[in-house]
Order: structure tokens, then C-alpha cells, then sequence
């Protein structure tokens, strides 16, 4: 599995952390904003690309809130982005929305807990099931 | 204050607890259900709160789900809306403040009735106050391209309840 | 497992569901009340679920109020508690991981049934990992002299029910 | 109102954040370990005494996870002390519980949400009235 982490300048010393948590553990995670000073819009728009070209698998975006990078990612059509603080939401969304993207407020969220909701997120699959009508009705949408 | 709220059929007693909390503040409130707890699907009730906010029928939505994440991604996709999920007063606080967010959503299994109220009262409260820096994120939101034909059409979802009906998609 | 657990008034309804999905898990409950939703006091519960766990007649204890708070404060004055108030799943697995946590706390008001059944589940099936730092922590806790002349006594709140039903406590 | 705040080695970095948050605010506060490198058991003992000899009318604690804080300051008697990473709770232990402690978890909440946490807590008043009973009894025990 491929995971993309990104961040504007706020999310910056999380994602640096998450990214070295991560891939302690392993997983391949690739930074879509290395090297960039780029404004929530901008990451949060460069990480739904990542995930509509399927250059990533999955993708964890960080800003000083979480929210607005939420907000932006879902405008984009095929996008379902979940801003999470708890790990119950993270493995949920992906088990029924089928979530790729979720965004942490680096603001709100302390290191351990991103760590476990980056975890449940990265660990989870989609349900499928009855839950694929709701997916086609989101992605119809926008 | 004039105020949409949905949700799914998992948190339909909170929402209705909702309903009845926001009223007796002196609220306004447009129920766009779902009413009972038959199963249905969140995209539905997204899509029509976020509309009555989009119109300007009403000034603001709230959405809640199980997680909060379906009903305000439905939502988020209307053109016009920004929709907040949280989990704390503080996100929706700066929510409203920085990013004039018109609709809150919140999950039914994940957060307990207190702070859900308290993080209404606040979204309420707070006002939106415009920098430079917010009214370009707001502007940028607002070019990206949305597909305004869903706006107010009733039978958008159709071929999908169709094919649901007709045992479509698996039950479990 | 053998789990006791309790709560007050406010979040009764939680209790009750907590009961029946740890029932269902195949679990032993020991229901401390309290069983309805008229007033009482949450210091009754804390002490009674406790003192199962304390005395080894139960495995662990969960406890519900509000926000915790109140509950878990009265469970931890009985000694040998260690009860953990959380509001997330992973402050849950450390407190049994690395404190040996022995009774769990939440907030009814400010947690939602799915985080709580996730939280308890995690609380359940983690194992405590005896380090020289944590064996160390709790060798500590236990020095700190406790009064253990209130264990199973069922009398020892009466002087404060007393003077409530004589009017002696505000009603508002 | 003096307010003392504390914390062991994990929980440094987020005290002195909160701190000097809370000064700019016009808080009287005081740091109860400062210059010393305690274990999250003596510096939550710590505090326990600044309440019980009231030389501070409240107190925040930080540990990696706010808990094992919560459980140490709780085994002294006429304490009662919550562990938090929201703002209700903050608001509400104080008015229902009469709450002069609170911890937080460096490694749960981040500094925006401490924050918040900390000025709730600090602005709310006991209640008093019908939870008077309550805390009679807590107090009563250990």
C-alpha cells in the first residue's frame, strides 16, 4: 500500500513525525509537499490529485485544524476526505464511506493519538456491501 | 436563526433531540429528516439540508451521521458549502470564525449529546471574520468547478434507489 | 470476564446498553445501578462498582456519569483502584498497558456509544506489561495511605442522605 | 485567581506553551516544577499539595497522557481532580464536581485544544446548589 502524507506550514512538524512513524512501521509513505510552502488549499488540492491519479493508495493531509483541508479535498469530484480526532472514526469511515483521505488538525490532535488514528486508518478496508449505494450517490455528486 | 438539519438513520434520535433543543432556544428549524430508523442513505439528507443553506432558505445546516464523514462529504458537494466535521468546539469555533463554514456536522457514535450541543451553541454564536487570507481560501474554494445540476433536483439518486429496489446492491 | 459497572441517573440509558453489549460479548455483568432515572448521587455507584473490583469479586469495573468526571473520582478513592478517565481509545490501551488500570471511566455526554464500545473493547483486551517505571508508578500509588473503613460499608454516605431528604442540600 | 500549573519531563513542552498562553491572557500563574525533573507521580503529588495548602485556587497538570496524573492526584484526600481534552468537560467539572485540578495529555490534545481546555476550566465557577451532596461524599472518602 502506498500512503501519501502532505501538510501546509502548520501540519509541518506533524506530518514530519507521522512520516517517520509511519515508516518505522514499514509502510511506504511518500511526502506530496516536500519542499513546498504551500497554503492549506493548495496541499489539501495536491493530495485529492495524488488520490484521483492513483499515485497513492491512500493520503493523510495535516493543517492547524484539520477542517479546512477537508473541506477543499471534498469539492473534488470521486473525493470522500474525512477530517478525524478519534481512531474509531478513521477505521469507520474507511470500513463504510470508503475513505482515501483523511485530514488531522495538528492544532487539536496531540502526537500519540495522530499516530493511533493514522494507524486505524492505514489498517482498515472497505465494508462494501450495502454501503457501495451511498459511495455511488457521493461520487455522482460535485 | 433559520437553521437545516439531517441525518441517517443511525442518529435519528439525536437529531430529533437536536431539533427540539434548537427550538427552544427561539431556533427556526427545516427538518429534512430522514424521520424513523428504516435504513436509508446519508447522501440523500446531505444533499437536501445543504440545499435549504445553499438557496439561503435557511442561514445555516447541521448534519449528523454515525461518524459525521458521509452526510457532510454529501453536503460538502453542494456548490456554496463549506461544511465543518468535528469532534471539538474549538474546530468548529475556528470553523465559522476563518472559514465562514455554513454547515456543522458531527458524529451521533462518536460524540456525546453535551458537547454536540455546546459545539451548536458556539457555531452559532461565532462570527465570521473576514482577513485577506480568508476571503482568498473562500474565493479559491469557491473556483473550483461544481456540477450545479443536482442543485434542487428531487430524483438525482434515482437510478440508484432503483437499482437498491431491485436488490442491486447486497444487503449486508 | 467479570465486569461490574455502574453509573448515575444522567446516563442510565448508556449503562443499560453497555450491560446488554458486554452481555452479549459473551461477558459476566454486575450491574450496580443505578437502574432508573431519578436523582441520586454518583459517589454511590463509584464506591459500589469499585469495591467488586477492589475486593476481587470482579475482574475490572466501567463506570458512565455525564462527563466521568464524578464517577471516576469516587472510584479511585477506594483503594486499589486505579480508574482511568478517557476519552479516547488510545489513553484507554496505555492506562491498562503501562498503569494496570482496573476500572474504566467515561463520559456520557461527551463520548459517543460507538467510541465507548471501541474504548471498552481495547480497555478488555489489552494486557497490562509490567516494567520496572510502571511497578515503580504503582508501588507508589498504592503507599499513598487510603481510608479502607468505607469499603462495603453501606451506611457510609447516610449522614449526607440524611440530611438531603431533611431538606439540608438546595434542590436547584 | 492563582493558577499553578505542572508537569513531569513529557509534558514540558506543552506547559510552557500553556504558560505563557495564559499570562498573555493577564493569568496569575505559577509553574510548580519548574527546574525539576519529576516523575509523573511526584509532580501530580506536587500539585495535590498547592490545592490542599491552597496556594492556588487552580491547578493543570501535564503528563504524556493526562491519566496516570488524574489517578495519583485523586488517591489524596478532598482532592478531586479530572482528566480532560475537551472544553466541555473543562466547563463542566468545575460547575457539577467543583474541580480544582485538571490534567492533560501532551501526547492527546494539541496545544489550540489545551488551550481552550485550560481557559474553560479556568473561567467556570462551581455551581454549587443540589451538587453539594456529592462532593460531600467524595470528600468524605480516602
Amino acid at each position: 500500500m502506498k500512503i501519501a502524507i502532505a501538510s501546509d506550514e502548520n501540519g509541518l512538524q506533524l506530518k514530519n513525525h507521522l512520516k517517520a512513524h509511519l515508516e518505522k512501521q514499514g509502510y511506504d509513505v511518500s511526502d506530496a509537499t516536500s519542499n513546498q510552502s504551500l497554503d492549506l488549499f493548495d496541499a489539501a488540492t495536491e493530495v485529492a490529485k495524488v488520490i484521483s491519479n492513483k499515485e497513492a493508495d491512500r493520503a493523510i493531509m495535516i493543517d492547524e485544524y484539520g477542517v479546512g483541508s477537508s473541506i477543499v479535498a471534498n469539492k473534488y469530484k470521486g473525493i470522500i476526505c474525512a477530517n478525524v480526532a478519534d481512531e474509531h472514526s478513521a477505521e469507520m469511515t474507511v470500513r463504510h464511506n470508503s475513505t482515501k483521505i483523511i485530514t488531522l488538525g495538528s492544532g487539536i490532535v496531540g502526537n500519540k493519538l495522530a499516530e493511533k488514528i493514522c494507524e486505524a486508518f492505514i489498517k482498515a478496508d472497505y465494508d462494501g456491501g450495502r454501503h457501495q449505494i451511498r459511495v455511488d450517490m457521493v461520487n455522482k455528486m460535485c | 436563526m433559520k437553521i437545516s438539519i439531517g441525518c441517517d438513520h443511525i442518529v435519528t434520535d439525536l437529531k430529533n433531540h437536536l431539533v427540539d433543543y434548537l427550538t427552544d432556544k427561539g431556533h427556526e428549524v427545516i427538518d429534512n429528516g430522514t424521520y424513523d430508523n428504516e435504513r436509508t442513505h446519508y447522501p440523500i439528507y446531505g444533499k437536501k439540508t445543504a440545499e435549504k443553506v445553499s438557496s439561503g432558505e435557511a442561514d445555516l445546516g447541521i448534519v449528523v451521521c454515525g461518524t459525521g464523514v458521509g452526510i457532510s462529504v454529501s453536503a460538502n458537494k453542494v456548490k456554496g458549502i463549506r461544511a465543518a466535521l468535528v469532534r471539538d468546539i474549538e474546530t468548529a469555533r475556528y470553523a465559522k470564525k476563518q472559514l465562514n463554514a455554513n454547515v456543522l456536522a458531527m458524529g451521533g457514535r462518536i460524540t456525546g449529546a453535551g458537547v454536540i450541543e455546546e459545539t451548536i451553541d458556539t457555531f452559532l454564536e461565532t462570527k465570521y471574520e473576514e482577513t485577506e487570507e480568508s476571503k482568498k481560501l473562500i474565493e479559491k474554494i469557491e473556483s473550483i468547478p461544481m456540477n450545479e445540476e443536482l442543485i434542487g433536483d428531487e430524483q438525482y439518486f434515482d437510478e440508484f434507489i432503483e437499482k437498491w429496489n431491485n436488490g442491486g446492491y447486497p444487503a449486508n
